[in-house]
């Protein structure tokens, strides 16, 4: 796998910020923007997502379409003062945009690099000695009151970050995964220790239904001692003796 | 005032700032054996230093004083009036914590106290007695459980902080973007 | 250390302590308008004060500093190791996506969703309504062209999660490229 090319969706967000990823990772002046070259790259790149199966969204190829016909602009000779020229010149529409998006990316970086509340800096926390009733102000809106309530049900796992090192996982891959962690943790754990290293959402997602897949074909426990208190996970089969790929497939079931 | 408690001659250096900061955020007592542990120091080195915060605040608008259970921050009762003035005037934001906690009870009412601290992985009593005290959660019933634990559910005070009609009008998980 | 602020010779006895402790009491921003209105004094003797409260605090575990057109009261960058420990709530944390829309309203404000769109290239749906659950960012008005789109522009709850006095704060950057 390219080293160079590590996909994290929360970094690469839509073409033109992979786009000027390329830009600035090929050393490329913004200026002068050699189309032959951005589009090869991009091309490249966009291969190298389809490879991965990334799932390509169609303003992708949009994209890609663009620079292969500004690519062929540079190809033919200039019109010398073309009668129209109001139109702007595609590629200094292209280059604007760049210079807008890396602009937002460097005021993102600095708006990320002040000292943060909760991160650098906390404020009191107002519960104690605030007796009797005052006016209240929620200083959010049902719509941030939900977003704290999914903040709570992720609670302490990492955020989601996909990388073409960790595919998503097959069920039989899963269950042969979920069989070497239980046999490395002596046969039992607890069940958020099974994905405690994973950072991707998907793969913790896949990993959970292989559990309860193999719960449900018997290969493995689960019991709690106490309500919504920590679930531990038993492994009760061999993974020599079940047929992994045959408990699965599709015609069989 | 009280003569100055002398600091331990070998303590940490910023302790005295650690251990503010923490007082000031902790929003209650703050006990010597449990700041010890976080700040993987002897108990006693900690004592010491809360000690020395408290005689040094003495006659400032914010205290360091010992009670039950640690070491509290707290407005100086001198203060009081100007505090109890301000509070008349100014209204009051919930607490993350509080937020939490009123997140849990909304999206899964009628809830025990078991569920909202299981939920939230820490001790729930303070933000939800805040949010009872507020108006903004109540207890609606008892769950057919061992000990009969209370449940508890929004309020109509909630709704209209919320500018919600009803609470089918909450937004549901399947609607974050 | 900044050099100590004078305190006005004619300042109310007791004023300092009186601040500190509403400081302390609020939780958030306090105006020097709103103080001064509580305490019935002129607004300068107030904002005096609290810069007198500012400079005292440097190199202390809980700061006072210039936030949201205010004053607040808050524990001190230097000991946020210690006191994250201690803390058990979760902190707000924009994604990449937020912080990229949050950078695109803040300087460029009043600014409509198309626009934030355009500049990201991508749809911002998602992260704006991230950053106006969580109060960072608000409807100011609408865009006198087709469809009349709605613009959007910071809150004071922004400045103080990043800790600026003012949107004039925010550091300049020129043309990148």
């Amino acid at each position: 796998m390219n080293e160079a090319f590590v996909v994290h969706t929360d970094v690469f967000d839509g073409p033109l910020d992979l786009l000027l990823h390329l830009v600035q990772r090929e050393g490329i002046d913004l200026r002068a923007l050699p189309m032959a070259r951005v589009a090869a790259a991009y091309l490249e790149a966009l291969d190298h997502m389809i490879e991965l199966d990334l799932g390509i969204a169609g303003d992708h190829l949009v994209m890609a379409a663009t620079l292969v016909h500004l690519k062929s602009l540079d190809l033919l000779p200039r019109a010398p003062m073309a009668v129209d020229d109001d139109a702007p010149d595609p590629r200094d529409v292209l280059v604007a945009q760049l210079k807008a998006h890396a602009l937002l990316r460097s005021q993102a970086d600095r708006l990320d690099g002040l000292q943060r509340v909760g991160r650098d800096v906390f404020l009191r926390e107002p519960d104690v000695g605030d007796a009797g009733p005052r006016r209240v102000e929620l200083g959010i809106d049902a719509f941030g009151l939900l977003a704290i309530y999914g903040d709570l049900l992720l609670r302490g796992r990492p955020t989601a970050v996909a990388t073409p090192e960790e595919p998503i996982l097959d069920l039989p891959s899963t269950c042969r995964l979920l069989f070497a962690r239980l046999l490395g943790l002596g046969g039992r754990a607890e069940l958020g220790a099974l994905w405690a290293d994973e950072p991707a959402k998907a793969r913790r997602v896949a990993l959970f239904l292989g559990v309860l897949e193999m719960a449900r074909l018997g290969w493995l426990s689960l019991a709690s001692r106490v309500l919504w208190g920590p679930v531990d996970v038993v492994l009760l089969a061999r993974p020599d003796a079940v047929d992994v790929h045959r408990a699965f497939s599709p015609d069989l079931r | 005032m009280n003569p100055e408690l002398p600091l331990m001659a070998n303590a940490r250096p910023g302790l005295l700032t650690d251990l503010e900061a923490i007082l000031f955020a902790a929003g209650g007592p703050v006990s010597s054996r449990r700041a010890a542990e976080v700040l993987q120091l002897a108990e006693a080195e900690v004592e010491n230093a809360l000690g020395v915060l408290a005689t040094r605040s003495v006659g400032r608008g914010v205290e360091v004083v010992a009670v039950a259970g640690g070491w509290l921050m707290r407005s100086a009762p001198a203060a009081a009036g100007a505090v109890a003035k301000w509070r008349d005037v100014a209204p009051i934001r919930p607490s993350r914590a509080a937020l939490e906690v009123l997140a849990a009870v909304a999206w899964r009412q009628p809830i025990t106290r078991a569920e909202i601290d299981a939920l939230r992985g820490v001790d729930s009593a303070g933000p939800l007695r805040w949010l009872l005290g507020h108006g903004l959660v109540r207890a609606v019933g008892r769950r057919a459980e061992i000990g009969r634990p209370a449940t508890y559910g929004t309020t109509d005070g909630f709704l209209t902080l919320l500018q919600l009609p009803d609470l089918g009008a909450l937004p549901s998980i399947g609607e974050v973007g």
